[in-house]
Parts: C-alpha cells; sequence; structure tokens
C-alpha cells in the first residue's frame, strides 16, 4: 500500500457553546498519500477547517474529540503529548491561512518571522542566521518575488494581499515539508492574481515532493489544482473520487444539485439552488444530514447513518442510493 | 398574523435572548458574585431604617458611656468615638454612595453620549474638532484632581461633590461614543439609511445609539464603581457629605487618626469602599461578557 | 420600448490623499468613463480590485459626488452626492450592498428595517401596513414569519434577500448591486440570482450589476463593461462579450477563471497567461494603464492612451491593436 | 514623519493652553474673597485692598489671565499665600519628592503588570491564573488611600519593617540637593546608609499608589493576549512548530502590549491624582500634599501651578506612550496614524 502521509478515521469533532454541544465533525474519513495533491470542497460551515486544524492540533479550547484517529506519517497524533508533537509541528506539516491580512504578524518584519520558522524546522544548521537568511531569499525567489531582500526588511502591512500569501507559501516550504494545508489561500484574491498564485503552489508542492491539502469552496479551483476531491457536507465526507473522474460523473445528490448551482461561462442560466438551509448542529438528526433537502431521499434516509462505499477506482460514496 | 402571532414570535426571540444572556453573564462565577453583592448594597441603602440596628445612630447621636467599643455581639462592626454604632452609619453611607453615583451617571451619560455622538457623526468639521479637543482639555487632568478643584470651590455638600465629579466625568463618556460613532458611521446600515434620505436624528438615535449600547452598559456599571470610589475619596479630605451625616470617606478618615488602637473605626468603613467598588466591577465584567457578540 | 434610462458622461472621481508619503496626491479611482443602460436592461460593470468598479456604483447612487463629468438620470442630471439630490431620486434608484454581515442594523427588526423607506417617502398603506410588508417579504420569497425577526438570527443568503426586499419597497426604477452574492455560497447565490431575474421581469427593472465573477456575469447581464485601473477597457452586448473578447485584459481575465467543464474551456481558447499586479491607482502608468502587463504591448502603448474606438454597433474597445 | 510629530506636540500645547483658561476660570470663579482669605479676618481693609491690588484681582478677568500668563512663562507664577514663599521656590522644593515617588511606583506598575499579565496567560484558567485575578480585582477595585491605611495599620505597628511617615529617618540629615530626589542625591553622594532610608521612605507609598494601576496592566496584558492568541499567525506559528515559550514572548507579547501601553500612559498620570491622598496619609512632603492644601485654602497661585504642571506632566506621559506606541506597532510608526 502506497505510505499515507495523513489518514484520518471516523474523527468526530464537537464544540462547547452555550446552547449546548456542536457537533461540527460527525465522522470524517480522509487520507492523503505522499505527494499526492487532495482538495477538500464545501460550503461555509461544512467543517473543512476544523478537519484540518484537527491534523494540526491547533484546534479552539471550547473544541473537543470524543471520537476518531488522525494517524499522520504513521503515528496517532490525538495520543502524542507536547514534546513529541515538536518533530510533526517542526519538519512534519504546515498551513496557509485564507485572510492574508491576518496570515503574517503585524508586528514583525518578514525576515524575522521567515528565519524563527527556518530556525525550528530541524534543518541542520538552521541556528545559524546566515544559513536561515540564504534558505529565506532561495525560497521568496522560488515563488517569483521581486527583490527578495527588501521583502525580508519590510512589514506586512506595506505588501499587497498577493504577495502576503505568496510569502505565506514561500515560508510553508522553505524547508522540506512532508504536508502542506492551505486553507482558501486564494478566495480573497483577485482571479489574475489567484491563477497565478495557484500554480505557484502546485509547482513548487509538486518539486519539492510534499503532498497537499487544499481547501476550497470553489470546484473551478480544486479543478485545477488537485489529483482528488473529498466533497463535504455538514460535517462529513459526501463522495471522492480522482478529479476528472469526478467532474465526469457525480454519483451523491449534492454534488449533482452544486454542480447545478455553478454558473457557467458558456452561460444557460443556474439551477434554482439547494432548498433548505445546512442542518442545526445542536440536535443534528441521526440519518444522512442531507436528508431534509435532498431530492431523492426516501425512508431508510432519515433513520440511518449511510456508510463510505468504494463505486469504483479510488470513487467513494456515503448514499444509500449505492449501498 | 395579528398582533398576538407576533407577541408570541418577539417574546420567544425576547425569552430566547434573555436565557442566552444569562448563559453567557453566569459563565464566570465572579459576575454573579458581583450582582449579588451590589443587590445586597441597594436593599442595605434603601432600607437601611429598618434593617439597620441602631438607625438612630445616624444622626448628631452622642453616648459616651458607648464610646469605641471594639465589635462585639451587640455592635457587629463596633462604635465610633460619639458611641455611634458602626455598622448602621455604613448601611446609611450605602445610599448615599449609590445616590451620588445614580446621580452623576444620569447627568453624564447623556450629556457626554450626545456630545460623542455629535463630534464622531460630524468627525472632520469644525464642530467635531472644538468638542473633541474642549474634551481633551478636561481628560488632561486626573478626574480626581479636576472633582478637587471644582469641589474646593463649593461649599462641601453632597450635591456639589457629584457637581464637581460631573464636571470631571462627561468627557470619558464623550471620547467612548465618539470612538465607536466614527467607526459605526460607515457600517453599511448607516449608509443605506442615508441614502433612503432618513433624517439626521433617525440616523444618530435609531441606527447608530443602539450599536453603541452594549459598550456604554459596561462602562456605566464600572463607573458606578468608581465614581463612589472618587465621591469617597472626597469626602475623606472633607469636601463630601458634611457629619453627623455619614459617608464613607469621611468616616475612613475620621478613624485614621486612631489606629491601631481603634482599628475597626477606619477599617469597616474602608472595608465597606472596597466591597461596592468590587461588586459593580465585576457585574461590569459580567455584562461585558454578556454582551460580546462571538459565541 | 426601451429608452436610455443611465447615461454617463467623462465620468471622474478622484479622492486627494491626506496623510503619509503621497500626501497632496489623488487616488484616480475613476478617471474618465462613458456608458449608458437601457430600461429593464441589466449593465454589468466587471473589474479586479482597484478597478473603480465600487466606485463608479457608489456615484450613481450618490455616495459621492463626481469630481467631474456627468450622470443623467431619466434625463435628469444626478452627479452631486445624494443629500443635494431631490427626494424623488431617493425613491427611484435603490442599491444593494456586499457584505450581508452589515447591510441590516443589527439592533432594528426586520419590521422596522422595510418600514423605513416606505415611511421616508410616504408609501406606508395606512390600514393594512403589516400586509404591506408580508407582501415584500413574499416578494423575495421570504415566509411572513421573518417580520418579527432580527437580523442576527438570519443566514447570510437570507439578509440579502432582506436587502433586495428594502431596495423594492418603494419600487424603483433602478437597483444597483454591488457584489450582492460574492460573499455568499454558491447554492444561495443561485436562488438569489433566479429571484433578481424574476423581479426584473414583473417590475421591468433596470439593474447595474457589479462583480468579479465573469461566470456569474455571463448568466445575468445584457451588456457587460471591463473596467481597469479606473477607465473602462472594453463594453459589449453579453453574447459578442465572451464569444469575441478584443481587448487583451479581457482574454486575460477570461483564461484566469477556474472553470469545471470543458466547454467553459473553449471560451478560455485566447490562453493568455496572466501575470503582474494591477498597478496603484495614484501614480497611473504613462500611456494604456494596461501596458505593464499586456503581452502585446507596443512602443505606442507607452506613450498615449488609446481612446474609445466603436468597432461594431454596440462594441466598444480601448485598445491600439484595433 | 516629522511633521505627524509636530502637529501632535503642537494639539498638545493647545491642550495646555485650554487646560490653563479651564484652571484660571475655575480660580476666578471661587466664592468668597482670596486676599480677606489669606490675611484673616482681623487684618484692616486697606492692607487687604493692597492685598488685592498686588494680585490684579481689581482688574477686568482677561487682563488677570494675560498678566498671569506672561508671569508663568517668566517662570514667576507669583507667591504662595500659605507659605508666603514664590510658587516657584516651593515646587522646586516639592516636585522632586513626588516624582521619585510616582516613577517608582510607574516602574513597578510597568514591569509588575505585564510580567502578571504574561502569567496569567500561559497558565490561563489555572490556580495561578485565579490568584492573579483575585490579586488583580482587589487592586483595581481598593483605592489608593485604602491600601495606605491597611499599609499604616501593618507596617507601621503591627511589624514595623518599613517606615509610614515623612521623607527620612530623624536621625538623617538631608542630602546636598542636586536633582532634589533623595534616592539619586544620596547615591551621588555615595551615602549608601542616606540611600536605604530614603528608599524604605519611599516603598510603602509607592506600592499603595500603584496597585490599582498594576492590577489594571495585567487584567489588559492577559484579554488582549488571549484574544491574540486565537488570531492566524500565531496558528500558522505553532503549526511551524516555533516553541510555546519564544511565541508567547515575542510573537504574542509584542502586539498585544499596544493596548496595555495607553491604558498605562493614563493610569501613571493618575498616580499624580492618588498621591494627593497618599502623600496625606503618609505626611510625605510632596507636591500632591501642597496642591492639596492649595486648594483646601483656596490658594489660586499655588492651585493654578499644581494643576498645571499636573497638565505637563499628562502631556508628557503620552508623548512618551506615543513613542513606545510608535516602536512597537510600525503602521503607526510609518504611516503616521496616530491614535486619537
Amino acid at each position: 500500500m502506497k505510505d499515507k502521509i495523513v489518514d484520518i478515521r471516523d474523527l468526530h469533532v464537537w464544540y462547547r457553546t452555550f446552547a449546548g454541544q456542536v457537533k461540527v465533525l460527525n465522522g470524517v474519513n480522509l487520507n492523503v498519500i505522499r505527494g499526492e495533491k487532495v482538495g477538500i470542497v464545501g460550503e461555509t460551515g461544512c467543517g473543512k477547517t476544523t478537519t484540518v486544524k484537527s491534523i494540526l492540533k491547533i484546534l479552539a479550547k471550547q473544541a473537543s474529540i470524543p471520537k476518531g484517529e488522525i494517524f499522520f506519517n504513521g503515528t496517532d497524533v490525538l495520543k502524542k503529548n507536547k514534546n513529541e508533537l515538536k518533530q510533526l509541528h517542526g519538519s512534519g506539516a504546515s498551513m496557509i491561512f485564507q485572510d492574508p491580512t491576518m496570515s503574517l504578524n503585524p508586528v514583525f518584519t518578514i525576515g524575522s518571522q521567515m528565519f524563527a520558522v527556518i530556525k525550528y524546522s530541524g534543518q541542520p544548521g538552521a541556528e545559524k542566521k546566515s544559513v536561515q537568511q540564504a534558505l529565506a531569499i532561495k525560497a521568496l525567489k522560488e515563488t517569483s518575488m521581486p527583490d527578495p531582500e527588501r521583502i525580508l526588511q519590510s512589514y506586512p502591512f506595506q505588501l499587497s494581499g498577493g504577495m502576503r500569501q505568496r510569502i505565506s507559501i514561500a515560508m510553508s516550504l522553505a524547508t522540506p515539508r512532508d504536508l502542506v494545508i492551505a486553507d482558501e489561500p486564494t478566495t480573497n484574491l483577485d482571479v489574475t492574481i489567484q491563477d497565478q498564485v495557484l500554480k505557484m503552489l502546485k509547482q513548487r508542492v509538486e518539486d519539492k515532493g510534499s503532498s497537499l491539502i487544499l481547501i476550497t469552496h470553489s470546484l473551478g479551483v480544486a479543478r485545477e489544482t488537485t489529483d482528488r476531491i473529498y466533497v463535504m457536507y455538514a460535517g462529513s465526507m459526501v463522495e471522492t473520487a480522482f478529479t476528472n473522474e469526478l467532474f465526469k460523473k457525480q454519483l451523491h445528490p449534492y454534488t449533482q444539485a452544486l454542480m447545478d448551482c455553478i454558473p457557467r461561462l458558456s452561460g444557460g442560466g443556474v439551477s434554482e439552488g439547494i432548498p433548505g438551509r445546512i442542518p442545526n448542529y445542536l440536535n443534528p438528526s441521526a440519518g444522512c444530514r442531507f436528508a431534509p433537502r435532498c431530492p431523492k431521499a426516501f425512508e431508510r434516509c432519515q433513520t440511518e447513518k449511510p456508510e463510505y462505499v468504494d463505486v469504483g477506482t479510488e470513487h467513494q460514496v456515503a448514499c444509500f442510493l449505492y449501498s | 398574523m395579528n398582533n398576538k402571532q407576533e407577541k408570541v414570535v418577539t417574546k420567544r426571540d425576547k425569552y430566547e435572548n434573555i436565557k442566552q444572556s444569562w448563559y453567557k453573564f453566569s459563565l464566570n462565577k465572579m459576575s454573579v458574585v458581583g450582582l449579588v453583592v451590589v443587590c445586597l448594597v441597594a436593599i442595605l441603602g434603601v432600607f437601611e431604617p429598618i434593617i439597620a440596628p441602631f438607625p438612630t445612630h445616624v444622626g448628631a447621636y452622642v453616648n459616651f458611656k458607648e464610646a469605641s467599643i471594639p465589635p462585639n455581639t451587640t455592635y457587629w462592626m463596633g462604635t465610633d468615638v460619639f458611641g455611634r454604632d458602626i455598622m448602621s452609619r455604613i448601611f446609611y453611607a450605602f445610599r448615599g454612595a449609590l445616590t451620588m453615583g445614580i446621580g452623576v451617571l444620569v447627568v453624564v451619560v447623556p450629556l457626554g453620549g450626545i456630545l460623542g455622538l455629535i463630534a464622531g457623526y460630524w468627525k472632520g468639521n469644525w464642530i467635531s474638532t472644538l468638542i473633541m479637543r474642549v474634551t481633551d482639555v478636561f481628560l488632561a487632568l486626573p478626574p480626581l484632581i479636576l472633582a478637587l478643584a471644582v469641589s474646593a470651590i463649593l461649599r462641601p455638600t453632597l450635591l456639589n461633590s457629584m457637581m464637581a465629579i460631573c464636571v470631571s466625568w462627561w468627557p470619558w463618556y464623550t471620547r467612548l461614543i465618539y470612538g465607536m460613532t466614527t467607526t459605526l458611521r460607515n457600517e453599511l446600515y448607516v449608509k443605506s439609511a442615508e441614502l433612503l434620505g432618513a433624517s439626521k436624528g433617525h440616523i444618530l438615535f435609531r441606527e447608530i445609539l443602539p450599536n453603541c449600547l452594549g459598550p456604554l452598559f459596561t462602562k456605566m456599571t464600572l463607573d458606578m464603581g468608581w465614581v463612589i470610589l472618587t465621591g469617597a475619596s472626597l469626602s475623606f479630605v472633607g469636601l463630601g457629605e458634611q457629619p453627623p451625616i455619614p459617608s464613607l470617606g469621611t468616616m475612613v478618615s475620621d478613624g485614621a487618626k486612631f489606629l491601631p488602637a481603634q482599628w475597626w473605626i477606619a477599617i469597616f468603613p474602608a472595608l465597606a469602599i472596597m466591597v461596592i467598588v468590587l461588586g459593580f466591577n465585576l457585574m461590569g465584567d459580567g455584562i461585558k461578557d454578556m454582551l460580546s457578540s462571538e459565541e | 420600448m426601451n429608452k436610455t434610462i443611465l447615461e454617463v458622461k467623462g465620468l471622474k472621481k478622484y479622492f486627494p490623499i491626506s496623510k503619509g508619503a503621497q500626501k497632496g496626491m489623488f487616488v484616480k479611482a475613476i478617471d474618465g468613463i462613458d456608458f449608458t443602460t437601457k430600461e429593464g436592461e441589466t449593465l454589468g460593470l466587471v473589474g479586479e480590485s482597484g478597478s473603480g468598479k465600487s466606485t463608479t456604483a457608489y456615484n450613481v447612487i450618490g455616495m459621492y459626488g463626481a469630481t467631474a463629468g456627468k450622470i443623467t438620470f431619466k434625463g435628469e442630471d444626478i452627479s452631486q452626492i445624494s443629500s443635494k439630490r431631490p427626494l424623488k431620486f431617493k425613491k427611484d434608484i435603490q442599491m444593494v450592498f456586499q457584505d450581508p454581515g452589515t447591510t441590516l442594523n443589527p439592533q432594528r427588526s426586520v419590521r422596522q428595517i422595510l418600514t423605513l423607506p416606505l415611511s421616508i417617502h410616504g408609501m406606508l398603506d395606512k390600514n393594512d401596513p403589516e400586509g404591506q410588508l408580508i407582501q415584500l417579504l413574499e416578494a423575495v420569497e421570504l415566509s411572513a414569519e421573518y417580520l418579527y425577526k432580527y437580523p442576527s438570527s438570519l443566514g447570510g443568503g437570507e439578509r440579502q434577500m432582506l436587502a433586495v426586499a428594502r431596495a423594492l419597497s418603494t419600487n424603483p426604477s433602478m437597483i444597483v448591486l454591488d457584489e450582492p452574492t460574492s460573499s455568499l455560497d454558491v447554492s444561495v447565490q443561485a436562488k438569489i440570482i433566479n429571484m433578481l431575474l424574476r423581479l426584473q421581469q414583473q417590475h421591468n427593472l433596470s439593474y447595474l450589476f457589479i462583480t468579479h465573477d465573469l461566470s456569474l456575469m455571463r448568466n445575468l447581464a445584457t451588456k457587460v463593461a471591463i473596467m481597469y485601473l479606473g477607465k473602462i477597457a472594453e463594453i459589449a452586448p453579453v453574447e459578442t462579450f465572451f464569444t469575441a473578447p478584443r481587448h487583451p485584459y479581457t482574454q486575460m481575465l477570461l483564461s484566469a477563471i477556474p472553470v469545471i467543464s470543458e466547454e467553459e474551456e473553449m471560451f478560455k481558447q485566447a490562453k493568455i497567461t496572466p501575470k503582474g499586479e494591477i498597478p496603484s491607482p495614484v501614480n497611473v502608468p504613462k500611456g494604456c494603464g494596461f501596458n505593464t502587463r499586456c503581452p502585446f504591448a507596443k512602443e505606442e502603448c507607452f506613450i498615449d492612451d488609446p481612446l474609445m474606438q466603436e468597432i461594431e454597433p454596440e462594441h466598444f474597445v480601448r485598445c491600439h491593436l484595433i | 514623519m516629522l511633521v505627524n510629530w509636530l502637529k501632535r506636540i503642537g494639539t498638545y500645547l493647545l491642550v495646555l493652553l485650554g487646560l490653563s483658561i479651564l484652571v484660571f476660570i475655575i480660580g476666578r470663579v471661587i466664592p468668597g474673597d482670596p486676599a480677606r482669605q489669606a490675611l484673616g479676618p482681623r487684618a484692616p481693609e486697606e492692607v487687604v485692598q493692597a492685598l488685592r491690588v498686588e494680585m490684579h484681582l481689581d482688574k477686568p478677568f482677561v487682563t488677570q489671565y494675560v498678566l498671569w500668563l506672561k508671569g508663568a512663562l517668566r517662570m514667576d507664577l507669583g507667591k504662595s499665600l500659605m507659605t508666603r514663599r514664590p510658587v516657584i521656590v516651593d515646587i522646586k522644593e516639592f516636585l522632586p519628592a513626588t516624582l521619585e515617588i510616582v516613577s517608582i511606583s510607574a516602574l513597578f506598575m510597568v514591569l509588575g503588570g505585564i510580567l502578571l499579565g504574561i502569567l496569567s496567560t500561559k497558565y490561563a484558567d489555572s490556580w495561578l491564573d485565579g490568584v492573579i485575578r483575585v490579586i488583580s480585582y482587589l487592586g483595581i477595585v481598593s483605592p489608593a488611600f485604602v491600601w495606605a491605611i491597611i499599609f499604616i495599620l501593618i507596617f507601621g505597628y503591627m511589624l514595623p519593617l518599613f517606615p509610614t511617615t515623612g521623607r527620612l529617618g530623624l536621625s538623617i540629615i538631608s542630602p546636598p540637593t542636586v536633582t532634589g530626589m533623595y534616592t539619586i542625591d544620596f547615591l551621588l553622594n555615595g551615602d549608601i546608609v542616606g540611600f536605604k532610608d530614603a528608599l524604605s521612605h519611599l516603598l510603602l507609598p509607592a506600592i499603595a499608589l500603584m496597585l490599582g494601576g498594576l492590577a489594571q496592566a495585567a487584567r489588559i496584558t492577559r484579554s488582549s493576549m488571549t484574544e491574540n492568541s486565537t488570531k492566524d499567525y500565531i496558528l500558522a506559528e505553532k503549526a511551524y512548530g516555533i516553541p510555546e515559550r519564544t511565541i508567547l514572548l515575542t510573537y504574542l507579547l509584542k502586539p498585544s502590549l499596544i493596548p496595555t501601553v495607553s491604558v498605562l500612559s493614563l493610569d501613571i498620570a493618575a498616580l499624580f491624582g492618588n498621591a494627593f491622598l497618599v502623600e496625606q496619609l503618609f505626611n510625605y512632603p510632596g507636591l500632591s500634599r501642597y496642591g492639596m492644601q492649595a486648594m483646601l485654602n483656596k490658594d489660586l497661585n499655588a492651585m493654578s501651578a499644581v494643576v498645571m504642571i499636573l497638565g505637563i506632566v499628562f502631556i508628557t506621559v503620552n508623548i512618551l506612550s506615543d513613542m513606545v506606541v510608535a516602536y512597537l506597532d510600525p503602521r503607526v510608526r510609518l504611516l503616521g496614524g496616530g491614535n486619537e
């Protein structure tokens, strides 16, 4: 079996709120093979960010993980204590965030932040300033940044959103990483900048041979950047397949409905959208969470939670139409 | 959908709101402690003639036989040099303290608030700069000193010391509301009200002000404590309520002369001040948590 | 049937810079644009951040007064700021903003929000005020129960529908929409787009629709104008705009859009790979603003700014290559 | 950049001028006759009248203000009715004493407040956090003069470790005045015994003064650090494996200090206000006590002088805090965006 960088099994994550426990993740299964680029596509509130944050154990204080395992490089992250985690964080994974105004520390220069990242990445000789400087400039050049020396001295607020996201990418790949996680890295950028940043991210990940988890709400972005796509709805995966396979044929009713809502460059109008609202996570129904909005739902969907079933080469779906 | 249904739905929304707010308020147990303390102080202050063991001791009562008795079963907090029961006098002083707090806020909040609204909304033109520069001048002095200077002019009574604190306290509210209004006036709902042709009065008092109430109530609760504290400081130097009417500041300053032998004369009023201010501070924090928006 | 409802001539909007190194200079948000819209039509304004599309919308609605040029609405001049305009224009042109989070006052109930425009313009139906409001809600597919809710208990999509209801309340003839669905999910966006199209049919509304999403524009607009650095690069009816774009920037933008089907790839045949970033609108490059990023830039493009040319009826392009 | 600083100092000078007008109005509105007050009821009318002329009380209000202002600029602040000496002499004597106390409590406040803030963030929701929060509540809640009384009670009588009155022990002769601050003058003079005695006299009033500010600083630091700890850039740094301690003490601390500094500058200025009562209780001969008596005895010249000095101190503290904020926050430094 190709070795799996990340293997999440039946992960449940709950958040403590004033009204009680909000059961966001309801049994998530996800795996990433070494060197593979995996996309997670889903709408607001489906739990995409919670899933990746639980891999890096940077969930909010109110979050709790009642059930499930997360294997990173073969060891279960949830069982690890503080210093064991150091190795995972040191050279294991890195994360790029959505909002360019918040992804870099506003009161430190770009240089001081990059040097710190390199220093604690466990690279040989990383303590020496000169090595840090060299690696940082090399990383910035690889992300086609003009005049890296000036960039290292400047502060985040002096740079445009596009440049800041490029710096985050450079930072995450300045030292070899097993896994890069990008949470909607280009959502706040203009289309022409987004195109350049996505192509560059894909290029850098391939050159460094690390694997990528790309979170996005746009199927188009996922189609252009990833090898395999997980479609997520209300706290669990509903369908997963190789990218070109998924765009040829969608199996799960939610994925089909999502496709029809996307306005096409070739025109022809859009569907009437998906009726109803995202389920309330406070006391979600025991059955399939898409059932109340699903045109093909039948009695069994209301009571039973569909299992994740194989329906072809690497094509899985969680729906009673197929099991 | 007639009025009855409207009542039901809004009532349900309101009830839901209250339950949610109480949960956030009581999340931190200390805020509940604060609320209890404040209620206790209010009850003791208002119903002092009934509750206090020696209501007559409040006035110009003298009984040297009972002078300077340490705390015992009859006089729980002991008596002062004139033989008056300290606990009853503290209860009465609570009433003075609360009247001072409420009296000052009732004047200062509307005055400072409206000036802040005007200065904030019309930021950039001369009226706003004038208001804010005058506010800066008043805030260039620590509030206690300005209050001291003003009360030193007037005859020392409770009312005059309240006026003195009003003079030095209104700018805090102007600056608070000014800060919020300058950001709120760019919110889209304010812009759209303007574009619809709504009157300036509507925009200031129905669109902007309701969104300032959260931090405003928090500051008012905290300030109840600070105003009482400043009032106590004024009466400490003799500029507040004149004897024989008891006020916490005067009781502390009189008692200070008899330290350490008759320690209780000064210590109990001092603790009383701490308790009041503590109560309002804890409650203020609770209100801040309650009104903070994020879940 | 459809005569011109809105005409913009040589519109300019400069913002003076009061602080920092560039003190005394101007941000040239709009640097001379011309376009017209007919009744019942949707003009789409497309462009990236800093192109001036939102500023144009704010000028039409009257949040800003024009620095130069003229805006005429149904034959009357509305170039000045909204507070200086006669009340009837505040009734006839309405706006829907981008951010669902702040477009409705969180401290006022839906009923108060919808009543405000009606009471300002004296259109309150005395004997059945509730019925009138419920009718408005039903026009945007919201149930009567929403009347007594507060914005905080509504989803992003529902809030935008309410914003549309507020805009509809004074039955205007034009609605300006500034990226109304860009912060919403695709499934919610689809609902709103279809609703807007239906309302346009029923009330013969004309829309000025601002967005950065060209695929959305393809399914909504009758005519599309693409803006770059405060100027219009190309205007064309929607069919020609997507099948035969002539301006290099339009082609670059089309080729940058991530699409989800093979037939859409067909529209990106120009394959101009996007490069560089939009320069700052303070010191606009000499000649054509796009010369720093244009693969076909000739020597002439760096000298003088090309003029708008009408290469086909209703199809204008501002480029030296034509 | 310089233009910004000049503009800022310009507004502060304007505030100072406004303050002088405010103080003058308050001074002059005093009912009763300051000249009669100074000379006492038995003084003959013409002597009182002469004093009144000398104090320009007969001239119209505006000219009185202009004369006073001109005098102030020439350091001639008129005579104090209480001490019968030029006010400037009193100030030279009393100001250093108060400055000494205030600077020590400011030092305690800044270092202690930030340290406690960091500790309670690091050990958030642990027993230590609980203890610190209780201390900070007690500190915020109780006025300086209550702490003064408690200290006098404990250290004055029960366990006399520290002196609770005056500036120097009776046996110690005051050092040759260089700065006017005893601790420094003793050090310059190499007199360690004197230095220790002066310091011990300072300790209790300084601590009583600074507890409120210390608690406030701790609370603000804690809340802004907790808020910043969930921001994306901190999560990213954790994900990169930067050790907890480095994140806490550099990347989280620096942005979180910005709100603390502005609160601290207000509290340091407020120290002078609270010093009024503390100096009274510890009968510490500082400027605040002098100002207090001036107010109680309606000594106009002394009162105006003290208030003006407090205004100047407030403005200097504000300018210092603006500088520190400019250092902490590059956006303020480079964009010149002053916080109102």
